[in-house]
């Protein structure tokens, strides 16, 4: 046991540092820390600096484009890029169906979409959830009915999370109605721009539109586009969700919000006193600290074992992540205190000609805090998690 | 001390009861929301039934109520999210302009609004502010039989909704209050949606020119009426979030019966169940500190009626922000969208605690009086 | 509605105040104060004091020799009697056994019984409780078995409190075991002063024995003990547990502890400075008078509204009651701070010479917080509270 | 960074757990409690396989092992709620003697201390101090080559169990430590049990006098050396309470798997499953912050140093309050009880609170190096 940072290490810290600081572009840096509204382009763009360097998957190993670092070097990468102001990456492709193409792909599979990933060729999305099926994905009704060239898809998706940009979905869907439920599932690749496909935006509590409905309605797939074997698809998405064990916690956004929470509370003004001099905020922003850096040697425990198979410190991370960022969102809330109180979602846009009345970051204060309710309600909602640990330490 | 409903106040309020949820349903209530003016109809069902002259004396044409009816008035309409000026015009600047001595003014102004032909609200924060409600860079001057005021006052609650304005201002080091007409030359209101789904109004004054006579009080006096309409709009105010309380239970507990999981009605889970259940504790507890702030509207003694409204304040903010966080938690997804009013009743429970001083700003008020 | 005091409820809060100023013996007093432990006589003494001005029953009709007092009286009383540091009355005859004679006990139990209850001549235990069997009364295993003069009792009984004192007991025993479990339940009255009963004292986490376990062995009960039928015990069990609907908040002990607590803050010094000039235990006590003001409200709500039948209102008193129980406890331990470290059971006593090396209250601070902590378990833990609350809302 | 115990680090701690399993179990440990006198045997045994040694460099006979070691060896040591005087000798006052300028001290105590046949502790607070660190009222006087104390110190850590007391004292107006043999002529030992199953004294100095080689360290360099003693004794004692939450949450889980009510295990109920992953998450960060506070220790900046210490410190026992408060509310009236152990792992976690600065100071600590 050794809990120092060797040399390498550090010096990798620094490497990532500046080259965020160097080839981030500032109008993206910016909307981060003001919490305005990203476009798709703005995504792409930094996937696509990151591509150009060769860091354009960082946990991907080196024979599909990626950069073969190891967990602890993709939590230096994940947190540095997020304290410079970059966009968190995408993670439908990196993260979630990259990896399962690698694992159960055909390599024809493997040769359309892989590479393409890393510039964000294809934008993908998520079609796992359902209406009605929210942590419970062995409801799913989706239905993929087999014709001559593939199959016809019939069904409702939601909470795909922008996917309003997307090109391709890989979906769940059901081909063997008589099967039980978690059987007769399986894993499709979707192009989106066909006929049959609806896309429609749900408006969330802050006024935003991050998250879709999906209708298909008789979408074609052909059989080249089904993932691995037929029916098998429940074994590829428990893999796909079960893959990522460490990027839950977030911990990059926590570093990056809490920069700016700190920023907020100095320049920030309660009656003419700054905000920082205020002991019950000093206090909360401690103990903030506190939870971030015992989240961030979790986190890095974790990753250190992470041949060790998923234990209950994955659900750990995801109910401690969602609940630091939904945190430093209220606190930051509650810095700007009143002035939050006029809002518009225009205001959120970058571009939007006027901001409000408020101070600069007040607007998007309190919107963060109600759209940071969804982190513990997302990915398995922190009630699933925490069943998920009592079982595995209750072996029941 | 007695608890039960009077004739007059089971009638008032099984009225307020139909007429919400007819008319303040949640398309109703968003489209209102929606729109810089006030609704005329709707603020006038509300003052035929008596809401914008609860407050008023009868001689100036009111019901002059207890604090007990403000208590039973205000939760329901905080269970309808009612969001036209009740608040700012017919509890904060009706107790202001009671305050007055000014019999001109109470005399022109109150029987107006006691009838919802007149809507007023307080306009007292200014940039800069955010808790203190003694005026700083808004002045007014004295000069030849009129006031001449200059300054910018933010986050009017219903501004635009408002045919007079209550005006703080410095005048010769002190507070003054003065009545001023939304439309008086040299007033620019402009108006802003908010996150809770009421409207607010920053406010220019550039060489406004009021009457002597729109003096409503000034020095102590002026310090005195503005304390109450905080005051009464922090008891108010308690008693809207239990309201909304109230309702965001009821809403999830449905939810919760009705919605199935795992082959299951979420209602089965017994973590569901106990966090409904801290839910309803929260919310009971909310509803008696209502009933405190009202008891402390009666109090004679200063210190000890600020101690209770802040008490009141404090826990009625941090029960709502519990109780909506639980509600949306427990609605999983769907209450995260605006598809369901979940977030309207969140939203409301969660910026009732920076309204009216937040929860800093209470507990230094009562932590000064711990010290004595 | 109408929600201030009228004139008589003031007097009386007054009348009830200089009463236990004048009467409440000073040594119990004190006693009270420093958390000391009350011995057997000091709980009889104020009985008889009560009973004397002819307040020994305040939760009973006058027919009965009570006082007759409606609940808001009764509130007043308790909150009065506890600032004055009074001891709490015994709730074993007054307030369980007391009120279901009176409603289901035959005449000649009632005339034998009541009104020794009232001074004390009969000190009364409760036997519900048994070894694995909780929260869960349904399960119980103690066994009367009928003879030709009565029954013949075995079995154990434990939590009971106070027992070591006890003259009688009320016992719950199971007279039919073909029954469902709720059925085939009786209630017995129980001389203790008999052979085959055993008091085991149990000693608790701050070295107390306020509770006992209770052997019972071949132990004669004649018919004329037997309350009500036999097998009907479960009703009379139900109205004994939810007969008491505000005592169980503990009002007047949170009064009581919330100035102890404030007269602590003011006297100890946390390196140099009076402990209430600091900001973090400033906020502490004033949000728990936010809770004790909120928690009384809400008593008297229920209080005067209690002719409707028991909601869910009774188990948010019994919670809350026993939150702020504790908390109040913590606080004055986190006052007293590390002064509290060192601890002797003895040091409780009254008399001990010796009373540690820290300041006056410092010993029982802590002793005190892990003593609290039973205030969430007993009479229906926190968690079947929060149930029965569920139930209530849910229907289900 | 490397996670993964070194092949030493394995034996040690299977040995140590292997001793602790047979050595500490719960009739065992309390009846060690309930003696004024240390118990030699279990000592030596633990001296033996090197805890007593750990810290002490091998110039000194002992094992200089990294702080990563040290959390190794406390989290065992933790579990078993070992009381005997490790963290008071072997980590506070050996890391104190090391950075002692007086060489004769350190080659004639640390290899006593690392063979476990001398015992130490640090008599540092004083009546009147809670947090403070520096002595105020135990005052030494230079004259004829030796010093002279007078005084009282307080809530000496297993203090009747040391052969020498390292004393704090002001010399000349500067902080001076002083290594004072317990049987010294003038010394008073009270000992007092501890809620916690540990002992403590109060030590009374009467014009104790000591030989000029008895000073460890005066002004800046005693101030330093103090601080790291109590550094390394938060370490230490993160560790050991990382330990015992380890301990407690098994014992629970075991409990809940065992015991049944209304017919079921209470393993089956949701809301105790829950309240159970609350304390396997609280444990896990918990570890995790004993992680930091030794990497603490191998930081060179100071300020960073206590930061690092003072984060673990208030998060630790903020998880040993909750998850004490847990496993006596999971057992139910049994856990209440001195029958199980449950009861002595909640009272050690709830003091470690208190020891080596409270959560108020640390957080004091915490808030001023935030405003920089």
């Amino acid at each position: 046991m050794d809990l120092t940072w060797n040399a390498q290490e550090i010096a990798f810290r620094h490497e990532v540092r500046e080259f965020v600081q160097a080839e981030l572009p500032a109008d993206i840096r910016t909307k981060v820390f003001r919490h305005q509204r990203l476009d798709k382009n703005d995504y792409i763009r930094w996937h696509r600096v990151l591509a150009a360097k060769g860091w354009g998957a960082p946990n991907w190993p080196v024979e599909f484009g990626g950069t073969g670092w190891n967990p602890l070097q993709r939590l230096i990468f994940e947190i540095e890029c997020a304290k410079g102001g970059a966009p968190r990456l995408l993670p439908f492709g990196l993260g979630m169906i990259g990896p399962v193409l690698m694992k159960y792909g055909s390599k024809s599979l493997q040769d359309r979409f892989l590479s393409r990933m890393l510039t964000v060729e294809d934008w993908w999305c998520q079609g796992y959830s359902e209406p009605g099926a929210g942590s419970d994905l062995a409801s799913l009704k989706t239905r993929a009915t087999r014709t001559d060239d593939g199959y016809v898809v019939n069904g409702q998706k939601t909470w795909t999370t922008l996917g309003q940009y997307a090109d391709w979905m890989f979906c769940l869907a059901r081909t063997d109605t008589e099967a039980k439920p978690q059987r007769g599932i399986s894993l499709l690749l979707i192009d989106l721009r066909q006929p049959g496909v609806t896309v429609r935006p749900i408006r969330t509590l802050d006024g935003g539109v991050d998250v879709n409905e999906v209708w298909l309605d008789d979408v074609n797939v052909p059989f080249e586009n089904l993932v691995g074997n037929e029916n098998e698809g429940w074994t590829y998405a428990k893999y796909l969700l079960g893959h990522e064990r460490t990027g839950i916690a977030g911990i990059g956004h926590c570093h990056r919000e809490l920069q700016i929470l700190k920023t907020l509370a100095a320049q920030t003004l309660i009656d003419g006193e700054p905000a920082i001099r205020n002991a019950r905020l000093k206090e909360k922003i401690v103990r903030i600290e506190i939870d971030i850096v015992a989240l961030e040697m979790l986190l890095l425990r974790v990753a250190a074992n992470s041949d060790q198979g998923p234990g209950p410190q994955a659900s750990i991370l995801k109910i401690r992540g969602s609940e630091i960022q939904q945190d430093l969102a209220m606190l930051q809330m509650e810095v700007m205190g009143v002035d939050t109180w006029p809002y518009d979602p225009v205001w959120m846009e970058a571009d939007a000609a006027f901001s409000g009345p408020g101070a600069e970051f007040a607007a998007a204060a309190s919107a963060g805090y109600f759209d940071m309710r969804k982190t513990s309600i997302y990915g398995g909602t922190t009630e699933v998690q925490k069943t998920i640990i009592a079982k595995m330490i209750l072996g029941s | 001390m007695d608890f039960t409903y009077n004739d007059e106040q089971r009638m008032l309020t099984d009225s307020l009861r139909r007429l919400v949820s007819d008319s303040w349903g949640v398309e109703q209530r968003r489209e209102r929301a929606g729109q810089s003016a006030l609704d005329q109809k709707a603020w006038q069902s509300l003052a035929d039934l008596g809401v914008a002259g609860l407050l008023v004396p009868e001689r100036y044409e009111g019901f002059g109520e207890s604090p007990a009816t403000l208590v039973a008035v205000h939760l329901e309409l905080g269970k309808g999210l009612v969001s036209e000026p009740v608040i700012p015009s017919a509890v904060m600047a009706t107790a202001l302009v009671l305050n007055s001595a000014n019999e001109q003014i109470k005399t022109e102004c109150l029987p107006l609004m006691a009838s919802g032909s007149l809507v007023c609200s307080v306009a007292y924060l200014e940039p800069g502010q955010r808790n203190a409600c003694r005026p700083a860079t808004t002045h007014a001057v004295h000069e030849a039989g009129s006031y001449t005021l200059n300054g910018r006052k933010k986050l009017v609650w219903q501004g635009a909704s408002a045919g007079k304005l209550v005006v703080s201002a410095v005048l010769n080091g002190e507070t003054a209050l003065f009545l001023v007409p939304a439309d008086a030359q040299g007033m620019a209101v402009q108006d802003f949606p908010t996150m809770d789904g009421y409207r607010c109004a920053d406010v220019e004054l550039d060489h406004v020119v009021v009457d002597e006579a729109a003096l409503i009080a000034q020095g102590q006096a002026a310090d005195d009426a503005l304390a109450s309409a905080m005051d009464h709009g922090v008891a108010a105010m308690c008693a809207h979030a239990a309201g909304a309380m109230d309702r965001l239970v009821e809403i999830t507990a449905e939810y919760l019966k009705t919605r199935r999981q795992f082959g299951r009605p979420l209602a089965d889970f017994q973590v569901l169940q106990h966090r409904l259940a801290d839910m309803l504790l929260h919310k009971e507890l909310a509803t008696s500190m209502a009933y405190v702030a009202a008891t402390a509207l009666g109090e004679s003694d200063a210190a000890e009626r600020r101690r209770l409204l802040s008490l009141a304040k404090v826990s009625v903010a941090q029960a709502g922000c519990s109780i909506g966080q639980s509600a949306v938690q427990l609605h999983g997804g769907i209450g995260m969208t605006a598809e369901l009013e979940v977030g309207d009743y969140f939203k409301r429970l969660t910026h009732m605690d920076f309204l009216l001083g937040d929860t800093d700003f209470h507990l230094r008020r009562l932590e000064e009086l711990l010290e004595g």
